[in-house]
């Protein structure tokens, strides 16, 4: 196994309110090699958006703070508490983002050319023109016609794909190492959908760049991640190899998951929302965060907060839970299959 | 006493000698209205250049420097004298950049200005006045003032249709051309019928240039650019500059007659516009401007009290009074009106509101006048016993006990007292009087209106008001014909309405009386007359205060006005602003 | 764009008469006219006649008015009775004042305001915010009248006189009284003194609204997605703030600019009252009491104009700053 | 209101407070003194408010009780005033011991999840502390206002001695001083509390109620009548409001009446533009055109659901407009166009006061600053409701 390129490890972000604290992430620790694409997935209010404004410092402050002895290095470089100028230099540069909302996340007020020239011209010190020049052909890359035109348009002028791909261009402008994506392709039509996904595949696979995919959406995953990171009310539940995860879910959330997405090679089944909502990051409950709507929950989880236990998978591969069912394994029943047809 | 006084006619002087001037193409009339002050000004600037050669001055101890007057009003009439009707106006006009031909001196007693002499056919029995010019005046493009310009001043004001707003002064004067005689170029005569103070609308026409004005429609003088623009006068100061609502600029007359005291001692005299009391007064306090032409009474410590400032007080001619509809069936009666008067405290108000400057009125005679009977002085007095028994004289009894007067029918004693928006001491007067005319049982509604309203109120046909505080300003001949005669009791000042014979009398007598020995008794009966007739409560003639910063020196303000003496003020060279300027550098 | 501004122009013609219309006839319903205001009983019931045949005021209103269209129509706004003066020409020498202190109080007030404004949302909440909120708030409550007196009290008489400060500004005015025997230097200088208390008084006022409009505006902004993204990439919190959160939080606060000139001109009225500051508005308030019909009319009507072309400014300021707006 | 739907990670955004500790023996403790049990558990707003209006109601009852049973004998000829002033002291002791007694035995809601969008902006404008000052601020106002009668050491349009008891700088027996009449300025200051605030309410009720119905029936009805309704407000906000207060007042006599309505008849252009917009908006969305396809009348449908939507933003316009009235009336006042003595309205006191500002600096200094301090409550109001409205604003 190669040196990760990024290890959190115990991400504690915590929110301090009016209203009490909100641990929005609470305790998460994951790690990406480079050139490896790892989604993290979870519902809404999960904290997979708040771990990723960490990574990259960009957590409003106040009311959010990394907490101390969270830790999060991009090769092997500490970032919890490195100067703000430092992580600005890595912003955009090393680390880059892309956001849901391409509409938004657009300056409308400034032209396309403008806005990806931007962190060329901050990083690389590029000279306006060459920057313009650089801008161009990045455009062409993540696949706009006419790149010289469309560089004096306005958000505004584009389609919502468009805009996704302008934002792409942003992002890869700089050669970043690692790319952050936060539901990039929430906001898109499906067919484009699969236009942006295909496009970060390409990049990744031309310039090595590792991905950190956010998403609710299991079926993106699916397509593009190595690794998945399933989130639960602000902490990991399950990790594993996106194979191992989606073939074998261990944890009661991920199978809820699953089981909430029609899938082709299952139809005929009806889809089985997880009950209840996930629960207010300043309330979350004492024991097992899931217990609530936990299908097996039994007194274990109500009373005890259950770790993240590794699962022997006997495949050599890195794997682990936050639910006791992995401790016992004979509570889980009755086994998902034979429920879903009637 | 304003008879004939020959004076020596002296030679002519350098200047007059050395000047005249001719516009090129000959005529006068021909200046255009649209071009009038881009042609007369290279003119006056020219001019102007050669008298300051000519007249250089040397000894600087006393000549130079800027004086700055403030106030809160433009002169908005400007220095055109036909259309002009506004108090400053009229002032800068006469003694700043106009001459009339004679003025009054510190004792109301006409002596030359522009007209070095003056005869009249008979003293007692005037029919014709002939003036004597001074041959050394000249307007200050550099044409020398004349009879003509007499003669057309005389013509210009005595036509119906310049609407001249003084017409009344020249009733009995013959109008128009029959009435004026030039007799050579510095030799006028005017034919008048014999009436009292004869001379004096001569003092307050100030004479206009006839080479720049003769042609213009009479009617269409008010616009004229001559007034507001570019006026080009003959007295001490020579115009500079009008910025509406800011300032008129005028500098030294170096060609003013040395006769007359020669060039003003200033260099230039601005006069500002400050519409707000409270900034003038700082500006004052400031050295910002140098006089502060009426403060308030309330603010009068304040320059007391201010080692650099001095306040001048000056006697005035105008009054405030509350002026009685008699028309209305509970003020018909002269008993309730005096009942009014003996009911409210005026000495108090004079103290309190202008903390005793001012005196008392009981006429609209001012004290320092000729005419003025001092015995009168303070012949009513607050006295609410007098006045509650004067009520009840004139059947005003509080019948049904509530605090107000009913009369035989029932109808109470109570009126609404009228005052324009933004006088404080009138509405003041409205306040005081509601509360002291309230315990003696008169029930008084002070209201306030707005000023353009209450004029066309109270002047109008209908006469829409039962009382109002108002104020007059007597010119130094008193004429009260059209405030009180009974002939004029449908014109529009004749706001109490009030029908007497004996007032008749004594006004129409008193308008042709020449002799002033003759006129006091008369003067005197009058005032009485007025004391028990009380068309008007009087209240007071207000001092005029001045504040005025010490480093100006030489100032005189009296019953005459503010600027009598302007060309004799004077600063100190090392108090003047460019002084201070260079030497802060 | 042209033509959306020929277009609004146009439109704007109708609505300018239509006020000139309504104010003519406003205005001569109230009692009284010019002659009857110059209350002097040496003036005869003739002359006031005469006077009244002079100025035209004997003829019935419709002719009046049709006549004053015409004219108007013409270009021509007549003849003031009061200034004895073309309106036109009495407009010209008053109007530059007015621009000047409003325009000066403008600038300052939107450099001010928007600076409060940034500095109060990017420190939402703090005691910093607080206490601007507070201090503007406090300004913004005063009647500007009273604010002005106030200023003039501090600034001119106290620190002149009493605290003997090295500066000081004169109470009223808009020069000194020498000003022509400056050079040329001194005469800005000298010019300049004279604004520094009438626009800050008006501009105070002003600016505490605009702070206001900015920091709301500004807060909402900072919250969008593409400031996120500005952060994202890594620029300075500066850039961030000033480039890419301001020029889209200045968008709402351009409203203001039209929002503000009705509100600039009547609060220009007081500042120039209690400053000696010979201005539109005074000249208005003035005009009106005495019947000063050609000058009430001409002044409102420019104040009109300004207001339109005030709005059309800040029409084309939007475009210029939001490029999503296009005027067709 | 339009109210967002909390998208993306609401969870910096959204307030979840948890429970409160119960109150023990509050009801005990608030019926001795209303407002303690709320002091001490923590919420020091309400409960000092509650405190300070029984404290400062009990201390006027017992200090003027002279006065307070003047009036509420019925034959001592107790003017209209004192019998309001009357009312207002029972009601306000009333109203605070009732609120705080029957708050304190309440048991605190645990959760504030699903609550009304008002119950979150009233919450996020209480933890404003400016604004809540204001509010205080200005239920302190009123408070005086109404009970002038007895708050009040001399009757304000009383004239004193004019010879000895004029201009008095502040002192024991007069504390703001007097005026050139020898009045109290506190007593007038007091009375002038009345006028200031019924005319900015009143006016800003007439300018408001025009502004919100011309406002939504040209946003519901649009096409022309929008276009005439526009031209208008055009029309008016290019008008010269001072010509035209200055025209009327001189046409009419000048009265406290007349101010308000000009006041309130030429301010309601702001408001109009205000909700036409918010109109225009929610004409396009779900529930309007629900209600329309519904068939509801017209009327209906912009009474019951357009203006109470529009609500808002028009009660924080609402009440940064009554600061501005106060200001304007103070201003016009300058004009000597403002209300006309004797009613003693704060701007005519310091219009009058201004000239005297170096003799007698206490004439328009106390009234200004009243006016100064009303307007700042207003305004800390006002800007805290639009805080507390606008979700996108809420801490």
């Amino acid at each position: 196994m190669t040196a990760p390129l990024l290890q959190v490890t115990d991400l504690r972000t915590y929110f301090f309110t009016d209203q009490g604290v909100a641990r929005a992430v609470d305790g998460v620790s994951f790690s990406v090699t480079p050139g490896e694409t790892v989604a993290l997935v979870g519902e809404s209010g999960c904290g997979k958006t708040v771990t990723s404004l960490s990574i990259l410092g960009l957590v409003p402050d106040p009311p959010g703070r990394i907490l101390d002895g969270s830790s999060i290095r991009l090769r092997g470089e500490e970032l919890v508490g490195a100067s703000e100028e430092r992580l600005r230099r890595l912003r955009g540069n090393e680390v880059a983002m892309i956001f849901q909302e391409p509409m938004a996340s657009l300056n409308p007020v400034f032209t396309v050319g403008e806005q990806i020239s931007e962190p060329l011209r901050l990083h690389l010190g590029m000279s306006k023109r060459a920057a313009r020049e650089r801008a161009v052909a990045l455009l062409n890359e993540v696949g706009i016609p006419e790149p010289a035109h469309r560089f004096d348009e306005y958000p505004h002028q584009l389609s919502g794909g468009m805009r996704q791909r302008v934002m792409v261009a942003i992002a890869i402008a700089c050669e970043p190492a690692l790319l952050i994506a936060d539901e990039p392709t929430t906001a898109l039509d499906v067919t484009i959908q699969a236009q942006i996904l295909e496009l970060l595949a390409q990049l990744r696979e031309h310039r090595g760049m590792a991905v950190l995919l956010i998403t609710h959406d299991l079926g993106v995953v699916a397509e593009v991640a190595d690794r998945v990171v399933v989130m639960y009310a602000g902490q990991v539940a399950e990790t594993g190899t996106a194979t191992e995860v989606f073939g074998f879910p261990s944890h009661p959330y991920t199978e809820g998951l699953l089981a909430s997405i029609p899938r082709a090679d299952r139809s005929g089944e009806r889809l089985r929302p997880i009950p209840g909502v996930v629960p207010a990051p300043n309330d979350w409950p004492a024991g097992c965060r899931f217990a609530d709507r936990c299908r097996y929950a039994w007194e274990r989880g109500a009373a005890e907060a259950p770790p993240l236990l590794e699962l022997e998978t006997g495949r050599g591969e890195e794997r682990a839970a936050r639910c006791w069912l992995v401790a016992e394994p004979a509570r889980r029943h009755p086994p998902i299959v034979a429920e879903t047809e009637q | 006493m304003m008879t004939t006084r020959a004076r020596i006619v002296l030679g002519l002087t350098v200047v007059a000698a050395a000047c005249g001037r001719d516009y090129a193409d000959g005529g006068a009339a021909a200046v255009g209205v649209e071009t009038f002050c881009a042609d007369v000004a290279p003119h006056v600037d020219a001019f102007m250049a050669r008298m300051e050669q000519e007249h250089s001055v040397t000894d600087s101890a006393r000549y130079g420097g800027t004086v700055v007057v403030a106030s809160i009003g433009d002169m908005v009439d400007g220095m055109n004298h036909f259309v002009s009707s506004d108090y400053t106006a009229s002032q800068n006009q006469q003694f700043v950049n106009l001459m009339s031909l004679i003025r009054y001196d510190a004792s109301i007693q006409p002596q030359p200005y522009l007209a070095e002499s003056w005869e009249v056919d008979d003293p007692t029995h005037p029919s014709t006045i002939t003036f004597h010019l001074r041959r050394d005046v000249y307007w200050h493009d550099g044409v020398r003032t004349d009879a003509n310009d007499v003669a057309f001043t005389y013509r210009v004001v005595t036509d119906p249709e310049t609407a001249y707003p003084n017409a009344a002064f020249w009733d009995h004067y013959v109008g128009g051309a029959e009435g004026i005689e030039v007799v050579d170029s510095f030799t006028v005569r005017v034919r008048l019928s014999p009436h009292a103070e004869y001379l004096d609308p001569w003092t307050g026409v100030s004479i206009m240039p006839r080479h720049l004005l003769e042609g213009v429609p009479v009617s269409q003088l008010k616009q004229h650019p001559y007034g507001t623009q570019c006026p080009v006068g003959n007295g001490p100061f020579v115009f500079v500059e009008h910025r509406p609502q800011e300032s008129w600029t005028f500098k030294t007359n170096p060609a003013f007659p040395t006769d007359l005291g020669g060039r003003p001692y200033v260099d230039r005299y601005v006069y500002r516009v400050i519409p707000e009391q409270a900034t003038l007064l700082t500006d004052l306090l400031t050295e910002n401007i140098d006089v502060y032409l009426a403060p308030r009474a309330d603010q009068v410590p304040e320059i007391i009290r201010s080692e650099d400032l001095d306040l001048l007080r000056s006697v005035s001619r105008s009054y405030t009074l509350v002026a009685w509809n008699a028309r209305r069936p509970q003020l018909a009666d002269a008993r309730v009106r005096r009942a009014m008067t003996l009911g409210t405290n005026r000495h108090e108000i004079v103290e309190a509101q202008l903390r005793g400057y001012g005196v008392v009125a009981n006429s609209g005679v001012p004290p320092f006048h000729w005419a003025y009977d001092p015995t009168l002085a303070d012949s009513v007095r607050y006295d609410p016993a007098e006045a509650r028994r004067l009520l009840e004289e004139a059947g005003w009894i509080d019948r049904d006990g509530d605090g107000v007067r009913e009369n035989a029918e029932g109808a109470p004693l109570a009126f609404t007292l009228k005052y324009n928006q933004g006088n404080q001491y009138r509405q003041d007067i409205a306040e005081i009087m509601q509360a002291q005319l309230g315990q003696i049982g008169v029930k008084v509604q002070p209201q306030v209106m707005e000023f353009g309203t209450m004029i066309a109120q109270l002047s109008g046909e209908e006469r829409d008001f039962d009382a109002t505080v108002v104020g007059w300003v007597t010119e130094f001949k008193l004429d009260d014909v059209d405030l009180f005669h009974s002939s004029r009791i449908d014109q529009p000042y004749a706001f109490s309405g009030t029908r007497n014979a004996q007032m008749d009398r004594l006004l129409d007598t008193l308008q042709l009386v020449v002799d002033r020995q003759a006129a006091i008794p008369l003067w005197k009966e009058y005032q009485q007359l007025l004391l028990r007739e009380q068309p008007y409560t009087y209240f007071y003639f207000p001092e005029r205060l001045n504040g005025i910063n010490k480093r100006v020196r030489g100032v005189t303000m009296d019953a005459r006005g503010e600027w009598v003496n302007i060309k004799d003020w004077w600063i100190p060279r090392d108090k003047r602003r460019a002084v201070q300027r260079a030497a802060a550098r | 764009m042209t033509r959306y501004l020929i277009r609004r122009t146009v439109l704007a013609i109708p609505l300018v008469l239509g006020i000139a219309t309504l104010l003519f006839f406003v205005i001569n319903l109230a009692p009284g006219d010019p002659t009857q205001l110059m209350i002097n009983p040496s003036m005869r019931a003739e002359v006031v006649e005469q006077m009244r045949a002079n100025f035209g005021l004997d003829q019935s209103l419709p002719v009046r008015y049709t006549k004053w269209l015409t004219a108007f129509v013409r270009g021509d706004l007549g003849y003031s009775y009061s200034y004895n003066q073309p309106v036109s020409q009495v407009i010209a020498q008053i109007l530059p004042n007015t621009l000047l202190l409003s325009g000066a109080a403008l600038v300052v007030a939107f450099v001010v305001g928007v600076l409060i404004g940034i500095v109060q949302a990017v420190r939402q909440y703090s005691l910093l915010d607080q206490a601007l909120s507070f201090v503007a708030l406090f300004f913004y409550s005063m009647p500007s009248f009273w604010l002005a007196l106030m200023m003039i009290l501090v600034f001119a008489l106290f620190a002149r006189n009493v605290w003997d400060w090295p500066i000081y500004f004169p109470p009223s005015g808009t020069r000194s009284v020498d000003f022509a025997q400056l050079g040329t230097w001194d005469q800005i200088v000298d010019r300049a003194r004279y604004m520094v208390l009438p626009v800050t008084s008006l501009a105070l006022v002003l600016a505490a609204g605009i702070a206001r409009y900015t920091r709301s505006s500004m807060l909402e902004v900072v919250r969008q997605d593409y400031v996120r993204t500005a952060r994202a990439k890594g620029l300075r919190e500066r850039t961030v703030i000033l480039k890419h959160a301001l020029r889209n939080a200045l968008i709402p606060v351009i409203t203001l600019f039209g929002l503000y000139l009705p509100v600039l001109f009547s609060g220009t009225v007081f500042i120039e009252y209690v400053f000696g500051w010979p201005g539109m508005g005074k000249t208005i308030i003035d005009a009106i009491s005495l019947r000063d019909y050609p000058v009430v009319m001409g002044t409102s009507v420019i104040f009109a104009c300004m207001v339109v072309v005030g709005n059309l400014i800040a029409d084309v300021l939007y475009a210029v700053v939001d490029p999503r707006i296009r005027y067709e | 209101m339009p109210l967002p739907v909390g998208g993306g990670d609401a969870v910096t955004a959204v307030a979840f407070p948890g429970a409160r500790r119960r109150t023990r023996g509050g009801r005990l403790l608030s019926a001795v003194m209303p407002g303690a049990p709320q002091l001490l558990v923590g919420r020091f707003g309400a409960g000092l408010t509650a405190l300070l209006v029984w404290v400062g109601l009990l201390a006027v009852l017992v200090l003027r009780w002279d006065r307070v049973w003047a009036a509420v004998r019925v034959s001592s000829g107790a003017s209209l005033d004192d019998r309001v002033a009357l009312v207002t002291l029972v009601a306000g002791l009333a109203a605070a011991w009732v609120w705080s007694f029957r708050d304190a035995g309440k048991v605190q809601e645990l959760r504030w999840v699903g609550v009304s969008q008002w119950v979150l902006a009233g919450r996020a404008f209480s933890r404003n502390r400016l604004a809540v000052l204001g509010a205080v601020g200005i239920l302190i106002l009123y408070l005086v206002a109404l009970l002038a009668p007895f708050l009040s050491p001399y009757d304000p349009s009383a004239l004193g001695d004019l010879l000895t008891e004029r201009l008095v700088p502040p002192s024991t027996a007069h504390l703001l001083g007097t005026d050139h009449f020898a009045r109290d300025v506190l007593s007038r200051v007091l009375y002038g509390a009345r006028i200031s605030l019924s005319i900015g309410f009143v006016a800003i009720g007439i300018s408001v109620t025009i502004g919100t119905l011309l406002g939504a029936v040209a946003g519901f009805f649009g096409s022309w009548v929008d276009t005439v309704l526009m031209r208008i407000v055009d029309m008016v906000i290019a008008f010269p409001q001072l010509v035209l207060l200055i025209t009327v007042i001189a046409l009419f006599q000048p009265s406290i009446f007349l101010i308000i309505a000009v006041l309130g008849l030429t301010q309601w252009t702001g408001t109009t533009r205000l909700v036409r917009g918010e109109v225009l908006s929610l004409r396009e969305r779900e529930f309007i055109q629900a209600a329309g396809a519904l068939g509801f009348s017209r009327a209906r449908i912009i009474f019951f659901h357009l203006v109470p939507n529009v609500l808002g933003p028009v009660i924080v316009a609402a009440t940064l407009g009554i600061g501005n009235t106060i200001v304007l009336e103070a201003s016009l006042s300058f004009l000597g166009l403002g209300v006309q003595p004797p009613t003693p309205s704060w701007g005519t006191m310091v219009a009058d006061g201004r000239s005297l500002m170096l003799q007698a600096w206490w004439l328009s200094t106390f009234p200004g600053l009243a006016i100064v301090f009303t307007v700042l409550a207003f305004n800390l109001v006002g800007d805290g409701l639009r805080d507390a409205l606008d979700p996108r604003l809420r801490r």
